[in-house]
């Protein structure tokens, strides 16, 4: 897929952005408030007239083709109840079906099983956002276009219905993901595209788009989550941990397994990780980590943020100033991360 | 009591109301949905061309209507060449009247329900493929719902109580342009004051009963927030 | 189907026509409709094409104004009946002209008439207050119906304790009406005339020599209204 | 040309169309509110009420009403010992009849305005302690806006082209109840088509301009679908 | 504050919540979609006519006390501008006023400056938000309640904007926050709420509170959180630290500082506390307590809670099972304990 898009918004802001996609199931698209990402949706789903959008999808333009999109509120119509508003979705879905699953199934991926019979005005606004999704899925767009989609779920059912989409992605149906969640943009996305004042500024993998960033917004303190993964090695002293291979090292995980790829990872947040240099002592900590400084951040509040490094693998570890000092960290130098699994 | 030519003037009455409400909403829904989507310096001045029925006195517009539906004036050349039939006293002259007359009644309401309907709904009809057809029936008519109920009651009631342009173009002929307004009207002329009480009695509640159950039926779309 | 014979009949004259359209029906055998509005309505209505058959005006003017724009029959115009003035009032003791003209002078209530412009029966109550000298005294206390049914209900209904109105409305009441001499106003003369559209000038003629008829016409006069002197045309 | 008189009916036909639907407004606005919350089966019923006044035509009503104003009936006498006057023919009679005739045209604009607001926007107004009037006047009347000019635009072209009613409790007395579109009648019936003409185009064009003002004025209001 | 509402819902849900909170002013209410959240919020504005609500904040009852919310949805006034929304709450503001920046400070803090003149029409869904918080703000409430108030902000100008908020909290405004997002509750809340099933089943630190959650798929348990206390020493370091003795030893802490009594005291939860045994070792956790194993608990889901002690000061530390395995603990093994400050 391909597109290039102009539209103008107000005065000073017009989105311009242009990316192209090969062979993806999940992209994830961020990027600050305000920055056009809704705007830009809007128009590759043919919403906006003074949109001008040139695009290749399939063997066509994008308008030919079928464009699901769950905006960012939840839009149910409130004449129909869940049911209702689902059965409008299949009623004018297209002939040729892009999920294999069956109706019920993608009413349970999304969580909904049990509102069927409820009206919108008492839905709370996760249940609303499930909702939604699971009406734009019944419609079996040809590309799907989520919009925040399960920003006021809560991350239990997130991460459930997250992964459940991922395989809905693979299996045909193409996505892309506005989310300001990092972890659900690192984990399920192939590749993010980062948008800044209406342009697409960058378009990389996520560990990359990620941390560009968190570079660029130095001087907040944000918590930051890295996620390492790799192939899974063996379960390891109980079926609790899952190990995986990490450019050389073994991490243990307890969840996010990915089964079919035979794949693991495990978001280490910064917060959680603990650094020292002459670390050969066993801690109580299950994961041990080897890697580089890359980069240790100005201080906010006491704390910084050390960038680490091991090849393509990152992570960060927020920790005191004091503990800076006392462990007399420098770039370069070869320190023991130690974090849960 | 009723006599025998209230009768026919009852049943008169309710296929005059009948027609010409649903004849309105045909015509006052497309122009009213044109409306809410035109945004022109000009729109007030629609608006306003549309409220002008209601200004002329109705016997005053009954007689420009006279005029117009005359057999020598081009408007009633052309139906009398097309039709046959001349369109002064004649009941699709009273049809075509009364809906000139209620005009206001039903774009009004239905022009302000669809300025007021989120778009966004549409939209959302919009990216499940839905026709401009599906998504106006299935999600303006029902989201709009209360405002077709209104414009429907409005036109009704004011349909069977009408009669000053009725009585202009219609002539009191009864069985043809005689409807029950007139009858009402020519028992109290008449000095029949008990024929009109009840004539008026039963009018009042059988309408009422109508537009009880008209009213009723809206009641679903009584508390339609946009929740979300 | 037999579409009856349509008269269109000014308001005043409506209640007796009605019994006498019922007769005509019952001997003849020909079925006709009674189509009441005000003078002036029916007036226009013909003149754009109403399909009536005969038009019964509270006045002579507007049938003579037909014929003079060649929309009717001049040889049907003829007269029918001669309305009379009556007043009436909430106060029994008023019984003749002069007490009448009298109370009038002191009463200084509201009086109803029907619009001078609009209806014969109002510029006949109009023209009587001119003669007796009353027009001053109530040039601002006048209640004008639009006819003078509209002015007899302002009285009927105790809005207005006095009325001029046509004494065919009147004719059952016995207590507080006075009818006003025809020297006191001019002759209300209620013609009729044949539209030129009408189709069945034939069954026209009949109704109107019917109406004109000895015997019906000395019913009118029990009814409120004078009876007609018509030259032969029935003959 | 119009003549004098008309210019006297012109002033009077202004001043109660402007005081009808002021009034109207102000009691259209608590029913139609207090209806508009009320939730009980009973509430088509009383819509239905409401919009009885149409049903009958107006010179019925006309006569009913002036049944009601006669000073030996119970509302007259109230009246009379209250304010001294009598009820017919007098300007205040033409009022309360026009308000009765024309109160269906506001009350169900608004109603149907109000059930479809979200009650949200309120509970924002109450989280800001702001007192029921507050939000009332500063979300409630500006969020349903249209409604409330669709109300005045319908009662106040209703009320200058509403002559049965007028005619029949007026009485047709120039300066004090002979309003324009009684004289605008008046010429009809004594065939004075010339000066109708003249009247009914100014009164149109008069009008018009008023409802171009009236309807430009909520050029603000004709897109406020609830965004957010 | 005390708080005890019911709120009936559906025929099978109701709200029966109760808590009490003292000296508050940032407390994290979460919990899974659809669990009450919005519903004891709405019942505590006192916009719920069905909900018996028995509370008491300050003197008197709840409904005495003006309750700022900010709803779930942002509910600008469509018919004004973003400054006419804004200016109607300072219209109704209270006179007595709980916020002593002033307004613009309180617009620039929720990142709205640039907003002002725009309708909320054309607003984006984080930028919606965040005026919707200002005009709360703005009416200076004794109390104010967020409903997942940044759900659509991305997450460098959510993180800022939750700092500055915290500020506002601690000069005197006490807010509640519904939140899914785990670092904002646990970086800016004193204690959290989770609700499950329309009540409130735990109320802890915010370490212990997201513990529970991540654990509840695996069945309940509790949750220990151990407090040390002591006297302050000095001002250690920086000013972001102080420190106090504890058993002889030099504990650091950043919060509840009681400066009256001129003692300290640190909230330790058990999952934050990592074990060794020959550590001299520095890390970059800034707090190391020497102590002994008094008990090692029953494992439970692979992990066990181990009691430590030393005089009369007690920890926690949830470890797993692998960790006792490689650290070879035993009861009475002298082991140091290193956690954050
Ligand atoms: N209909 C509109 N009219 C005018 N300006 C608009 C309109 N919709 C959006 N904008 C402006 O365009 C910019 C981009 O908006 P958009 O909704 O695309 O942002 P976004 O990236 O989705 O932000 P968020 O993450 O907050 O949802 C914003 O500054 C917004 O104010
Ligand atoms: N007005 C209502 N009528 C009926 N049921 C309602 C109503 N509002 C909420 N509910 C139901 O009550 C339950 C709690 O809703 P609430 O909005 O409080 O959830 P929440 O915790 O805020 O969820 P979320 O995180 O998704 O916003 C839900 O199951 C919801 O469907
Ligand atoms: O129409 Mo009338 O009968 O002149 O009063
Ligand atoms: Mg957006
Ligand atoms: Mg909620």
């Amino acid at each position: 897929m391909e597109f290039s898009v102009t539209l103008p918004r107000t005065a000073e802001f017009t989105v311009e952005a242009s990316a192209s996609l090969l062979n993806f199931s999940m992209v994830g698209l961020t990027g600050h408030s305000g920055a056009g990402k809704t705007s830009l949706f809007r128009a590759l789903a043919g919403l906006e007239k003074n949109a001008q959008v040139h695009s290749r999808f399939k063997n066509g333009a994008l308008n030919r083709a079928r464009v699901g999109l769950v905006f960012q509120e939840p839009l149910l119509l409130p004449h129909l109840t869940v049911e209702g508003n689902l059965q409008l979705a299949t009623r004018y879905k297209a002939s040729h079906r892009t999920i294999s699953q069956d109706d019920d199934a993608i009413i349970a991926g999304c969580h909904c099983q049990h509102l069927l019979q409820r009206s919108p005005n008492g839905l709370s606004g996760g249940e609303a956002q499930r909702v939604a999704l699971a009406r734009a899925l019944l419609n079996q767009p040809e590309l799907l276009l989520l919009d925040e989609p399960l920003s006021a779920v809560d991350q239990s059912t997130r991460t459930s219905i997250m992964q459940w989409l991922r395989t809905v992605a693979d299996q045909g149906l193409p996505m892309m993901l506005i989310s300001h969640d990092i972890s659900d943009l690192w984990l399920h996305c192939q590749s993010l595209l980062l948008m800044q004042d209406g342009q697409i500024v960058c378009h990389d993998v996520p560990a990359e788009v990620i941390h560009t960033m968190y570079k660029q917004s130095a001087g907040g303190r944000v918590q930051q989550v890295a996620v390492l993964a790799g192939p899974v090695v063996r379960a390891e002293n109980s079926n609790a941990f899952t190990g995986f291979k990490c450019e050389g090292q073994l991490v243990y995980t307890t969840r996010c397994q990915d089964s079919e790829n035979n794949r693991a990872t495990l978001s280490v947040a910064a917060h959680s990780v603990v650094i020292d240099k002459n670390g050969q002592v066993p801690t109580s900590l299950d994961n041990q980590f080897m890697c580089e400084v890359q980069e240790i951040g100005p201080p906010i509040d006491e704390e910084v943020t050390v960038s680490l490094q091991r090849g393509s693998a990152r992570l960060y570890a927020t920790i005191s100033v004091a503990a800076v000092k006392r462990l007399n960290l420098q770039n370069g130098d070869t320190v023991r991360a130690s974090f849960p699994a | 009591m009723p006599v025998s030519g209230d009768v026919t003037a009852i049943w008169l009455t309710l296929k005059l109301a009948a027609l010409t409400s649903s004849i309105l909403l045909i015509i006052a829904t497309p122009v009213a949905w044109w409306l809410s989507c035109w945004q022109h310096r000009l729109k007030s001045v629609v608006l306003s061309v549309i409220a002008l029925p209601l200004i002329l006195p109705p016997t005053v517009l009954g007689f420009y209507l006279l005029l117009a539906f005359a057999p020598d004036s081009w408007p009633g050349q052309w139906w009398q060449s097309v039709f046959g039939t001349s369109l002064a006293f004649s009941f699709s002259g009273l049809v075509i009247g009364s809906v000139i007359y209620s005009l206001p009644f039903a774009v009004q309401p239905l022009y302000t329900g669809f300025t007021q309907l989120d778009r966004r709904y549409l939209e959302v009809g919009k990216t499940f493929n839905m026709g401009k057809f599906a998504r106006f029936s299935r999600i303006v008519v029902p989201l709009c719902q209360s405002y077709f109920f209104v414009a429907l009651g409005l036109t009704f009631a004011h349909t069977i109580g009408e009669f000053g342009v009725v009585l202009m173009i219609g002539g009191n002929i009864p069985g043809e342009t005689q409807v029950i307004a007139i009858a009402l009207y020519d028992h109290v002329e008449m000095g029949q004051y008990q024929q009109a009480h009840w004539l008026a009695a039963g009018l009042m509640l059988f309408s009422f009963l109508l537009l009880c159950i008209l009213y009723g039926a809206n009641r679903g779309g009584g508390r339609q927030w946009n929740f979300r | 189907k037999e579409t009856p014979l349509r008269l269109a009949v000014a308001a005043n004259f409506a209640p007796v026509l009605d019994k006498i359209a019922g007769d005509f029906s019952a001997r003849t055998g020909i079925k006709t409709s009674v189509t009441v509005a005000s003078s002036g309505t029916l007036f226009a209505q013909i003149r754009n094409g109403a399909p009536f058959d005969i038009f019964l005006s509270a006045d002579a003017r507007r049938p003579q104004q037909l014929v003079s724009e060649n929309l009717a029959d001049s040889d049907s115009l003829i007269a029918y009946a001669t309305g009379k003035l009556a007043y009436v009032s909430d106060n029994p003791a008023i019984s003749d002209v002069d007490t009448l003209i009298a109370s009038l002078n002191h009463n200084p209530g509201r009086l109803a008439i029907a619009h001078p412009e609009l209806a014969p029966y109002g510029r006949a109550a109009l023209q009587f207050l001119q003669k007796s000298g009353l027009e001053d005294e109530f040039a601002g206390r006048l209640v004008r119906g639009k006819n003078v049914l509209q002015a007899w209900q302002y009285f009927e209904t105790g809005n207005v304790s006095q009325a001029l109105v046509a004494a065919s409305l009147v004719a059952n009441k016995h207590e507080g009406k006075v009818v006003i001499p025809s020297f006191l106003h001019d002759e209300i003369t209620q013609k009729l005339v044949i539209p030129g559209s009408s189709e069945r000038h034939h069954d026209a003629m009949r109704f109107i020599c019917y109406l004109v008829s000895e015997s019906v016409q000395r019913s009118l006069k029990s009814a409120g209204y004078e009876p007609v002197q018509t030259p032969g045309v029935c003959r």
